[in-house]
């Protein structure tokens, strides 16, 4: 099955079971399209994406699983991280529509056809979406918490260490 | 739905019955106390005479867990820094990495780990010399 | 060098801390009885709800003790807050606390609901759950073994029994305002969830 | 106030006895029947992905188990092997079994708190008090084994982290018997209870034709009849060495799903004898890995996946060159089922039945949102 298809595509063999294939935007819906109606990865099983801050792109990995859950098929994407949109994909499975509402929380990216682009686990949420890079969560924690006191004694054990030394060599030259 | 009398359904779960009579296998806590085994990530322990003050317990706590404090006294001269560690129970998660890269093995974990207290202001903990 | 747990060897060493035994006869009989009757109000809030079965059931059977669980906050007596709490919970567990009959207990289990715990860092968990509901009695643990939360429950026990300090229902009653402000401060002005009765008005 | 045939909106949970965890499905109710049924989650959500993005690998490792609270040991057990196939290291057969063998007891301890979930949701409470002791047991050996009772921090990159004790594998062995001298007393009280095949025969039933479609896993698949398993389909670690079946189920119901599992109790006992039997006497248990803040994944990505006590987890990592993860996502088994099936099933059922049906499905809140 995956012969035919590596005829038609440029798959790379990543692990015994695991495949990838990289495309482009434009080529989305056709090549997912094609490969899930046509070949034996018939199941979405997870839509992942990373934040690669420093290119200025998410890429988004479509996985797709065979009937028999025996070979898994990893569809790569880039899309731009300011106007992230990428169409639905409820039309083939149902399943996308709780992983796209869970990316566009976490990412902020936009899926266009998806009805249910709503609060998933957050509510009420007025920041930059959580998991994009640039949110920085200690940042945030400190300004809405405050720790427990009690802990302002620590040192610094550099610092210490060099100031032990610095007063040992003193001792040791005073008593010269 | 199916109507027919299932008699070997009804009548199995009487087999509860036979327990009625068996011993209890309640471990009645607060009196009868459970022996932990040996190796459970309890409270911490630390040896001050191997302690060298590293502070690598404090680097690869992720939760930030551990404050380095000045040592009053002296016990091993080898502590560079003179510095111990404190761990703070309102964050620890018993991991026991610290004690994984502690490089002299002073810092340890006990198997005794129950404590509950009414204020929250009691959970810093100095570990005990072993 | 001392050792152990630090601040609390200087509370052992305070006078201030030391039994107040001025309640009458019947307060006393009533703060026995109600330490023996503890209804549970079975919300599990976080990771140590995965310690509650073993806790209720007959391994620990903490029902010994006279705790029992029961459904819904109106009957229960204690919360068990068992572990992180994030904001969405919190809204509820608050609501939970309000609804409950005084008196009325927290226990809370684990680190995070002491200083963060684990989830010191994380935008999505409250840190110190003190500073939103009182709470009556911390038990130790990432998580809590069963015979940490007994412990807890005795401890909770004793207090109330020998009236050892003051109970957290009566200083959230007393400082509402304070509770109020940070609750304040971490949802804005919408504190409670809003259940709207009509079908359009929600997301869908 | 049920006038006019009205719908009455009602939330069951999060404070709900019934409820498995702490989530909440706002149903549309039509006297006792359900019109509209959507799932809330976000009560549990701490952001685990983007605190394993601050943290070095070493560090990520102790906060993966809290994934799942039920079951934390495959969670460890994708990141090791997702790390594994990052930086190249090979583990040794030895450490490959008792992998496998920690697997398999978190397994049966999972299914042993699941019957107590199931019997409990239907008002039978005895077996509740009876598996939740049996679970306890299994997690005496945990204790003894890795230090922790519920987490365990057990499997790491490499390997695993302690040496099996003196005399475990005997311990383990006569649990082994105990647990099996107790099934037909399961089967007695519980799978065979004609109140439970009164209430759980056609309740639930998934549609098996589009079950592989919609990327339904564990235990929904196997009551469809279909017979897909994470351990056969694409062994790991050793399983392809172990002679095991897969149960199945004819009916898609919930008495379906709790007979496979009632097979798969039996399945993992059996498991757990072949691993007693060939587990290899000397090797490391832990490769030489290298230190915290020298630990680095190459840039690349990979996807795993373990099967759970409740179907299949998986793991997509990426690294980046650096000692931190860029990216870890995790697909929880009950996500798909939590939304797209449970919204779907819960249409024209009963109220009363809602927690028999979230509980056969194994929805566990904290694997959805993380």
């Amino acid at each position: 099955m995956i012969e035919s298809l590596k005829q038609q595509y440029n798959i790379e063999q990543k692990e015994s079971r695991l495949f990838k294939l990289i495309i482009k935007k434009e080529e989305f819906l056709k090549t997912l399209s094609f490969i899930s109606s046509s070949s034996n990865f018939i199941t979405l099983s997870q839509i992942a994406c990373a934040d690669w801050i420093e290119d200025e792109i998410f890429k988004l990995n479509y996985i797709l699983t065979t009937k028999e859950r025996d070979k898994n098929l990893m569809i790569e994407l880039e899309i731009p991280r300011e106007e992230s949109k990428l169409p639905t994909l409820l039309n083939f499975f149902p399943q996308a529509e709780v992983m796209e509402r869970d990316l566009h929380e976490m990412y902020g990216i936009e899926f266009i056809g998806n009805p249910t682009l709503y609060d998933f686990a957050l509510e009420n949420w007025k920041e930059i979406p959580p998991m994009r890079r640039e949110f920085d969560t200690l940042a945030y924690v400190n300004e809405h918490f405050d720790f427990r006191k009690g802990r302002e004694d620590n040192r610094d054990v550099k610092v210490e260490i060099k100031r032990r030394r610095a007063e040992a060599k003193r001792l040791k030259n005073a008593n010269k | 739905m199916n109507t027919k009398l299932d008699i070997k359904g009804t009548i199995s779960p009487f087999n509860a019955i036979t327990k009625l009579f068996e011993h209890p296998n309640t471990i009645c806590y607060p009196s009868v106390k459970k022996e932990i085994p040996k190796g459970y990530r309890g409270f911490h322990t630390n040896t001050l005479t191997d302690c060298i003050g590293c502070a690598n317990c404090q680097d690869v706590c992720m939760n930030e867990a551990i404050d380095m404090i000045p040592i009053e006294e002296d016990k091993n001269p080898k502590n560079s820094s003179g510095c111990i560690p404190r761990i703070d129970y309102g964050r620890c998660c018993w991991c026991s990495l610290c004690t994984d890269v502690c490089p002299p093995s002073s810092l340890k974990l006990e198997e005794d780990c129950i404590w509950a207290n009414d204020n929250s202001n009691n959970f810093l903990y100095m570990p005990k010399d072993k | 060098m001392q050792e152990g747990f630090i601040d609390y060897q200087k509370v052992l060493n305070n006078e201030e801390h030391a039994i107040k035994s001025t309640q009458s006869v019947i307060q006393k009989a009533v703060d026995w009885f109600r330490s023996k009757s503890m209804f549970v109000l079975a919300y599990g809030t976080g990771c140590g709800a995965i310690e509650m079965p073993p806790t209720f059931t007959s391994r620990y059977d903490i029902e010994r003790l006279g705790v029992v669980g029961v459904a819904t906050p109106r009957q229960a007596d204690i919360l068990i807050v068992s572990g992180y709490c994030s904001y969405k919970t919190l809204k509820r567990v608050i609501r939970s606390y309000e609804q409950m009959n005084e008196p009325k207990f927290i226990i809370a289990l684990g680190s995070c609901t002491i200083n963060g715990g684990m989830y010191w860092d994380s935008y999505n968990t409250i840190k110190r759950l003190e500073d939103y509901i009182p709470v009556d009695m911390f038990v130790n643990g990432c998580m809590p073994r069963p015979e940490a939360l007994i412990e807890g429950f005795v401890k909770l026990q004793d207090n109330i029994k020998n009236a050892k300090k003051e109970a957290g229902y009566i200083k959230y009653r007393e400082n509402n305002e304070f509770y109020k402000a940070n609750q304040k401060k971490i949802f804005g002005d919408n504190i409670e969830p809003s259940y709207e009765a009509n079908f359009e008005g929600m997301n869908r | 106030m049920q006038t006019n045939n009205e719908l009455i909106k009602i939330f069951h949970g999060p404070q709900h006895p019934g409820i498995t965890g702490n989530m909440s499905v706002e149903l549309d109710l039509l006297g006792e029947t359900i019109k509209g049924a959507r799932t809330h989650v976000g009560y549990l959500h701490r952001g685990f992905e983007k605190l394993i993005e601050r943290r070095t690998i070493i560090q990520a490792f102790t906060i993966v188990c809290r994934i799942c609270v039920p079951e934390p040991d495959p969670n460890e057990e994708n990141f090791a092997r997702a790390v594994e196939n990052l930086a190249d290291i090979e583990i040794s057969q030895r450490a490959k079994y008792i992998r496998v063998m920690v697997l398999e007891m978190a397994r049966l301890g999972a299914l042993f708190l699941w019957m107590g979930g199931q019997s409990g949701s239907i008002g039978l409470g005895t077996i509740g008090q009876w598996s939740v002791h049996d679970r306890d047991l299994i997690l005496d050996l945990f204790e003894e084994l890795t230090g922790g009772r519920v987490y365990h921090m057990y499997i790491y990159p490499g390997g695993v982290r302690r040496e099996l004790p003196n005399g475990f594998l005997d311990r383990l062995s006569q649990l082994l018997d105990y647990l099996e001298s107790r099934l037909p007393l399961y089967d007695n009280v519980f799978f065979d209870n004609s109140s439970f095949k009164k209430r759980a025969i056609g309740i639930g039933v998934v549609d098996a034709n589009e079950a592989l479609k919609n990327g339904y896993v564990g235990q929904v698949l196997r009551g469809c009849g279909i017979k897909r398993d994470v351990r056969k389909d694409n062994p790991y670690l050793v399983y392809d060495q172990l002679d095991f079946e897969i149960p199945t189920f004819e009916g898609g119901d919930v008495y379906a799903r709790a007979m496979v599992r009632r097979g798969e109790i039996r399945e993992s006992i059996k498991i757990l004898r072949q691993v007693i039997k060939q587990m290899p006497e000397d090797g490391l248990i832990m490769q030489k890995i290298p230190k915290h803040r020298k630990f680095k994944l190459k840039k690349d990505d990979t996807f795993v996946a373990t099967e759970s006590a409740r179907g299949e987890f998986a793991y997509y990592m990426a690294g980046d060159g650096t000692e931190k993860i860029r990216r870890m996502q995790v697909k929880g088994p009950s996500l798909i089922h939590g939304f797209t099936l449970l919204e779907k099933l819960l249409i024209d059922e009963e109220l009363s039945n809602v927690a028999m049906i979230m509980n056969s499905l194994g929805i566990c809140p904290p694997e959805m949102e993380r």
